[in-house]
């Protein structure tokens, strides 16, 4: 498959992710949408270390899924504890702090 | 295989990490047997930490050298801002001892999790591979997303900590997804390997702008930078003081100096092309948030847009980073307002913590008034900052931009140093409306004695008025810096 | 390479088949004579009381969330596994590194009662 | 060398030690303060005074230059560069001389947070010398700004009723000329590589062609120091509320660093620029004379008439500059010196009534000099010189400044010193209404009986300056030798650009 | 490129895994009835068929006319859905699994593997992972409270599970230098790994008990005080779906374990395998694995038989303070051993 093929699912996969990070308000849907840009990132990681015949971009993927990991469980705590708290996380709720 | 996998020398020039990290480990266990009346052993074991760590960096000054297959680097860059993120540390550990026994917000995790960004914040300065810079990015803003949310009691911190995290892992992807585009056009993510690449005209050039284009994007939301910086005030308002400030100092110094590593040393070509968007993210981030700070009365969020306002200072003399020869008098510049930025924000910040009162009031700007009467030394003090971040002389502020802006000129963007110093007069407006608050409103102010407080706050306006007679040494210092960076 | 995985899809497909096919039979074959009474919850045949899904203990997501962070650490682990031959001393030593400090943090979750359940 | 020290060093820095000293004394100490702050402005004006006699009158060069690198900005030098000529000497003088007398006037006037004033006035001072003698333009600059600081807080915390206003208006207006000004000359130096003023000079033609834009910039910084008509509106307020002293030295000597910025920098630097700018100066100048006189007539306030009077002869001080001839800028120099003393004197006198009455309404006296004769003798001298009678030294400033307009080939008109004279006449008229109405007929209010006349201290503060009131007014040619041959040498150098703009 | 008779093996191969699996399915249940009242000196099963062998299909029929039932407040897509999630995984979880080397048919040799990936290690620890979600669900949207309870249970127990799984996993990788299943067998020819991985192998045994929530790790379907767990409110074929997930799984983890440890396929007699007529009993094969999955499915139900359930917080400190720090020990010793012998 040309790569383009790759770039363009990878770029529409990012476009969806910062189109949900902005318009949901719910920060599950927000963080499963941040977790759909990295994995985008992820593809072309893996895409472009298959075309560019070596191993670098494997082998980062392998670390960004740990750093996303590691997001993903401060983010998970983080909603827990503000559930748990106010009975809401939705964004358009957190108002304690004026912008 | 690569057959030099590691060896001794890795370790030695990695050394101020290694210690940090293990410190923080140490630390992290030492807690869990310190009582809970006692933990002031744990802020001075974790300064001492911070020290050690900052003679071990200090003994690298004048090396250089790179270590793990080309990953990190030691330059003097790295540590002159090493010793600044250390310098940061002990500041933010004096601020917060007696704050979180007030607040009673004594976790053991804070002090370690504090390393673990300094820490990360050396590494991205370090970082000599984007793969580097992704991880260390990562892992200075995870430990921060935690601090935020430290006053879990607090809806506004738990909310500070979420926004921060939302809008710092949606910062993060656009770094990730530039680093995958770099690497797709040049197949290779070391620094030195990706300016090799370009210099042999191996790349695919759209695919390597449009890389360049989303990591200065990126690391523009680090810097809370306008349009990017909407997160700034919300969260440093509602994150523990001393997280706050630890905020707008180092992380805005790791956002500068990870800026500034990539840039300069792996996308120098790229310039022109990226001229004209760090213009404009320079020119509305100094404009825009002055202009939003003249609105805000609660002082966490007067400072929060005013160390937005200096990302874009910091910025603009960024925008010369191409033009070789002002790109080593900008970098300098940027070096040098850094340390003064860092020197009157802690101060500033030491003040605010100083009168916020336990139950998190005390922040308005109503209850400034009447400070600079009642307590002459705290508000002069305070008056040095403001005056500083004005950026009136006989203070290190006024040198700083005096240097970015000369660096600005030089690289003929007359017209960005005039928005530059148009904005600097809006910012005049603010800042004189605290000094007003404080000298010529009176008040009954409350403020809370402590030590380490007040340490850190004339310490640093004596610092910020005493450097600015010798603004030559660091100038020097900042210089030497960044030798090696080009 | 890419031949290798294919039969996993292979068998993925037939699996899925069969799960639905297994569901559509019940579907087809089994009666359906609902009442309120069948379809209340099961309560060891008391009244319903109180909504069916309730706020769980606070364990089961720190449990949950310290899973993600030590099992990820896994693949590292089983990475390393595969290469140590060629890795040899030093590896060895950088794997035992990690797992200290993997350990500490185990640790220290340890010693805050994160793994208690009480 | 004063003491091992260079003058200039000396004269800039002395205040500074008694700053210290005042630092380190509690703040009861009321009378301790002021006296270390007395003192040591008092040692100042000495050491100006040795500054005089070190100082040769007949040449029109930098003298007494103290140069020194002081920091390298990426191979440009920015030096700690001081230097007197005839254009700065007198100003220099001025201000040492005005401090001492503004600290008398607050003895009684300034009764709380005694240390921080009196910390700030030092301050002040300093920095006021400062930019009078730095040749460096970065150092001028820091000078510049730095006068900022004090001057804010006088008025700010030791002001009237609307003193925040008045004094962060005063703050945000000059920073923003002078932010501009700071542009320009990072624009030149980094043209030229220096920022030492006559390195700037030598090369000026490097930045020949943008020396319209860098006049402009400079000039928005002085002009809105001077002030100048439209860029006035901050000074009432500014005078109004600030306390006495503060408008001495606000008048005396903060004003003339605008109208001294424009001799040092604007002329010299971008000669053809201001060649090209004079008329337009020149009509600004003709404007803020008149204007200024027409608003000082409708005052009921002391304070604001003597405050828009200012605004009208600093007119006339621009005027003399933008004559651009030897006697015009000779005349602008000494009616600088001139409207230091007579304002100064005039704040002094407000300051006096204020101080026994809390109103500064003139329709509040009347009839005072029945009841306080010394000082009505002093006011009407005091006036009279600022009115420009013969004899006094207000006469000497204007005759001159209206002799080099008549004679100037640049503006080229009549036109401009007649319409200046009108602004002579109509300070007679308002002064003379003021005088009328504060000082003479019967008392009408009964409170205005029981005041106290001058006391020792107030007049020792006012005899100094009605000394140089006369002196200059009667025998003003030891201070036009000062001031000549550095004027001199900038005419020469205005009119040799003028000769190449016309080739 | 992928041949036409390629993908027609592999078509047949996966369905005779799949039907070995479900057929296994359906006899392990007899099998466990049968030893389970041996053990209790009770008879079992023996009406349908010669000795009950036909007890399984009489279950199986009687299942699919049974009504089902979806309790009000459910939620119905996720309902049906969950009993399916769970029981894919089970299918192809033991895909990578050799069966032997290789047969020759009609002239034609044939790998006794479906496909030898070179991560297949990685593969069993993503699809297992899978079936918490099928659990987690069923729970969920059962709208149950012991439903609810029991699949969170469920989950925490088998992820709390996972980490020793997974460490039990990389003794043998480091032993093989390989995440290959067939690689991991070829190297189990000297000697099978349970001598040189006793810590691990009894990890995995514990682990993978508790991972298929079988006695003693059988919290969350714990008759006594959750009634069933997760599918309480399942029936029908739904029912047979977990039911089938659950002894699928059992097959699985025997026929991993037997592969990791106990050596697969290959026989520990091959000495023998000279000899004339029943030499071929004793040559590696599919029957090899047979053999020892029938064991390993014995001990598992003999554990069922004899030890009490572990109580619930015992259950998860046993993982979490016991079982994960003992597999990285192992994993450090396994190395240190292997990197300071010489590789």
């Amino acid at each position: 498959m040309p790569m383009s093929y790759y770039l363009i699912l990878s770029a529409a996969m990012f476009a969806i992710g910062v189109l949900g990070v902005i318009l949901r308000r719910n920060p599950l849907v927000v963080f499963m949408s941040l977790e759909l840009m990295f994995n985008a990132a992820n593809l072309v990681f893996v895409a472009f270390s298959a075309y560019h015949q070596i191993l670098d971009g494997d082998l980062f993927v392998f670390f960004v899924m740990t750093t996303a990991a590691a997001e993903v469980a401060v983010g998970l705590a983080l909603m827990v504890a503000i559930f748990r708290a106010k009975r809401t996380i939705d964004l358009d709720e957190m108002s304690m702090l004026k912008g | 295989m690569r057959s030099d996998a590691m060896n001794l020398s890795d370790f030695i020039l990695t050394l101020p990490i290694i210690t940090l990290l293990v410190w923080a480990l140490l630390l992290l266990v030492v807690d869990l047997w310190v009582p809970k009346g006692r933990k002031g052993i744990v802020a001075a074991l974790a300064a001492l930490g911070l020290a050690v760590t900052m003679g071990v960096t200090l003994s690298q000054s004048g090396g250089s050298g790179l270590a793990f297959q080309n990953m990190i680097i030691v330059d003097g860059f790295a540590v002159y801002l090493n010793v600044l993120y250390l310098v940061s540390g002990l500041v933010v550990v004096a601020l917060s001892h007696d704050y979180l026994k007030r607040m009673n917000l004594e976790r053991g995790e804070f002090y370690p999790l504090m390393f673990f960004s300094i820490a990360g914040m050396m590494l991205v300065t370090q970082a000599y591979n984007l793969i580097m810079v992704f991880l260390a990015l990562e892992f200075l803003s995870i430990p921060l997303y935690v601090l935020a949310g430290l006053a879990r009691e607090r809806p506004e911190s738990e909310e500070s900590s979420l926004k921060y995290f939302l809008l710092g892992t949606f910062s993060s992807a656009f770094v990730l997804y530039g680093i995958a585009l770099i690497f797709g056009a040049t197949a290779t993510t070391s620094l030195a390997l990706i300016i090799e690449r370009v210099g042999q005209g191996a790349l695919n050039l759209p695919l390597f702008i449009a890389g360049a284009a989303l990591m200065l994007v990126g690391f523009a939301f680090k810097l809370a930078a306008v349009p990017f910086h909407e997160w700034a005030p919300d969260v440093y308002q509602g994150a523990p003081t001393p997280v706050s400030s630890f905020m707008a100092v180092a992380v805005k110094a790791a956002g500068v100096a990870v800026l500034l590593r990539v840039f300069l040393t792996a996308f120098p070509s790229l310039a022109a092309e990226m001229a004209p968007l760090g213009w404009g993210i320079a020119a509305l981030t100094m404009l825009i948030g002055n202009l939003l700070a003249i609105a805000q009365t609660n002082l966490k969020r007067l400072l929060a847009y005013s160390s937005i306002s200096h990302g874009g200072y910091l910025l603009m003399a960024f925008v010369a980073y191409g033009n070789p020869q002002v790109a080593g008098q900008a970098v300098a510049a940027m070096l040098f307002y850094l340390l003064a930025y860092t020197l009157t924000t802690f101060g500033a910040w030491a003040v605010v913590i100083s009168v916020e009162q336990n139950d998190y009031q005390g922040l308005e700007l109503d209850d400034y008034a009447g400070l600079g009467l009642k307590y002459p030394w705290l508000g002069v003090a305070m008056l040095v900052f403001m005056l500083s971040l004005t950026g009136i002389p006989l203070t290190m502020g006024f040198w700083g931009k005096l240097f970015l802006f000369r660096a600005t000129v030089d690289a003929g963007y007359v017209e960005l140093a005039l928005i530059g110093l148009l904005s600097s007069l809006i910012s005049a407006y603010y800042y004189l409306r605290v000094v007003v608050m404080m000298f010529m409103r009176s008040g009954e102010p409350r403020i809370r004695r402590d030590g380490w407080l007040s340490l850190v706050a004339v310490g640093s306006a004596l610092a910020v008025v005493g450097l600015s007679l010798l603004p030559n040494q660091i100038l020097q210092m900042a210089a030497q810096a960044i030798l090696s960076l080009q | 390479m890419f031949e290798d995985y294919l039969p996993l899809l292979v068998i993925l497909a037939l699996a899925v088949l069969i799960g639905f096919i297994v569901v559509l039979l019940g579907v087809l074959f089994g009666p359906r004579r609902p009442t309120p009474r069948k379809m209340a919850p099961y309560e060891s045949g008391m009244v319903p009381y109180g909504p069916g899904r309730r706020r769980m203990s606070v364990r089961y997501y720190l449990i949950a969330v310290l899973f993600i962070l030590f099992d990820i650490e896994v693949v590292f682990v089983v990475s390393w596994a595969v290469v140590l031959r060629k890795l040899g001393t030093l590896g060895l030593l950088g794997m035992l590194v990690f797992l200290v400090v993997l350990e500490v943090a185990h640790l220290y979750a340890w010693k805050k009662g994160a793994l208690e359940w009480d | 060398m004063i003491f091992g020290l260079h003058p200039l060093l000396l004269v800039t820095f002395l205040p500074l030690i008694g700053f210290f000293i005042i630092l380190f004394l509690k703040a009861e100490q009321k009378n301790a303060i002021r006296w270390t702050a007395l003192l040591t402005s008092l040692a100042t004006f000495g050491v100006s005074l040795a500054m005089l006699a070190l100082f040769d009158p007949a040449r029109g060069d930098l003298q007494l230059v103290y140069r020194t690198s002081w920091l390298r900005v990426g191979g440009i030098s920015i030096d700690f560069y001081l230097g007197v000529d005839g254009l700065s000497i007198l100003l220099v003088m001025l201000t040492t001389f005005l401090t001492p007398i503004a600290i008398l006037s607050t003895w009684s006037a300034v009764e709380e947070r005694v240390k921080g004033f009196m910390a700030f006035f030092l301050l002040l001072e300093t920095g006021m010398i400062g930019v009078f003698l730095a040749l460096d333009l970065v150092l001028f600059y820091i000078f510049w700004e730095f006068t900022l600081v004090p001057m804010y807080f006088l008025i700010g915390v030791w002001g009237g009723e609307r003193r925040v206003y008045a004094a962060v208006k005063f703050f945000l207006f000059t920073m923003f000329g002078s932010l501009l000004m700071l542009l320009a000359i990072l624009v030149m130096g980094l043209q030229v590589g220096s920022f030492a003023w006559n390195d700037l000079l030598a090369q000026r033609q490097l930045f020949a062609q943008t020396q319209l834009w860098l006049f402009l910039a400079f000039a928005l910084a002085f002009a809105i120091k001077v002030p100048m008509f439209p860029l006035h509106t901050w000074l009432p307020d500014a005078h109004v509320e600030a306390p006495t002293a503060g408008s001495v030295i606000l008048a005396g000597v903060l004003l003339k660093m605008g109208g001294y910025g424009f001799l040092r920098f604007n002329l010299p630097l971008f000669p053809e620029a201001s060649l090209q700018a004079a008329p337009y100066m020149a009509v600004l100048a003709v404007i803020g004379i008149l204007y200024g006189a027409a608003v000082s007539l409708m005052q009921k306030d002391v304070k604001k008439l003597v405050a828009y009077s200012s605004v009208s002869h600093l007119g006339f001080v621009m005027l003399g500059i933008f004559a651009l001839t030897q006697q015009g800028l000779a005349g602008g120099v000494l009616q600088m010196i001139n409207h230091g003393l007579s304002t100064g004197a005039l704040f002094l006198i407000v300051g006096m009534l204020y101080e026994r009455r809390h109103t500064r309404e003139m329709s509040a006296y009347g009839g005072i000099w029945k009841v306080m004769p010394i000082l009505g003798a002093l006011t009407l001298i005091v006036m009279l010189s600022s009115a420009g009678l013969p004899g006094l030294n207000g006469f000497v400033g204007e005759f001159t400044i209206l002799l080099g307009a008549f004679g100037s080939q640049v503006l080229n008109s009549p036109y401009f010193a007649g319409a200046a004279t009108i602004g002579v006449i109509l300070a007679a008229v308002y002064l003379l209404v003021m005088f009328e109405r504060v000082f003479l007929g019967p008392v009408r209010v009964e409170a205005n009986l029981s005041l106290k006349d001058l006391n020792a201290r107030e007049v020792i503060t006012l005899v100094p300056l009605l000394v140089l009131i006369f002196w200059i007014g009667l025998y003003p040619a030891p201070f036009f030798n000062l001031i000549n041959p550095s004027v001199e040498r900038l005419v020469s150098l205005v009119q040799g650009a003028a000769m190449l703009a016309i080739h | 490129m992928v041949t036409a008779a390629q993908i027609w093996e592999w078509v047949i191969k996966s369905l005779i895994i799949i039907l070995v699996l479900t057929g296994g399915f359906a006899y392990v249940t007899l099998y466990e009835r049968k030893v389970l009242a041996r053990i209790q000196a009770r008879v079992g099963p023996n009406r349908a068929g010669p000795f009950g062998l036909l007890q399984p299909v009489a279950d199986g029929i009687k299942l699919i006319f049974k009504e089902e039932l979806t309790p009000a407040g459910a939620d119905k897509l996720l309902f049906t859905l969950a009993p399916v999630i769970t029981v894919i995984p089970a299918l192809v979880v033991t895909a990578v699994i050799p069966w032997g080397e290789s047969v020759t048919l009609f002239g034609k040799t044939y790998t006794l593997y479906l496909t030898d990936v070179n991560v297949a290690i990685l593969y069993i620890m993503a699809v297992t992972s899978i079936s918490v979600y099928g659990i987690a669900l069923a729970g969920w949207s059962s709208n149950n409270k012991y439903a609810t309870l029991g699949g969170l249970r469920a989950t925490a127990q088998m992820i709390s599970y996972e980490l020793a799984l997974g460490l039990s996993f990389v003794g043998p990788i480091l032993l093989t230098g390989s995440m290959s299943m067939l690689e991991i067998v070829r190297a189990q020819q000297k000697l099978w790994f349970i001598f040189l991985q006793p810590a691990g192998f009894v990890l995995f045994l514990a682990a993978s008990l508790a991972e298929v929530n079988r006695a003693p790790f059988d919290m969350p379907e714990a008759e006594q005080e959750l009634t069933a767990g997760y599918h309480a409110e399942y029936s029908g074929m739904k029912f047979a779906l977990f039911f089938m997930a659950e002894y699928i799984k059992m097959i699985a983890v025997s026929m991993i374990g037997a592969t990791l440890f106990l050596g697969g396929y290959l026989s520990p007699l091959t000495m023998l395998s000279g000899l004339p007529v029943i030499g071929w009993l004793f040559a590696s094969g599919p029957h090899w694995l047979f053999l020892k999955v029938a064991l390993w499915l014995f001990f598992m139900i003999w554990v069922r038989a004899t030890l009490p359930r572990i109580r619930y917080d015992r259950l998860m400190q046993l993982g979490w303070k016991i079982m994960f720090p003992l597999g990285l020990v192992n994993v450090i010793v396994t190395a240190a051993v292997i990197v300071l012998a010489g590789g």
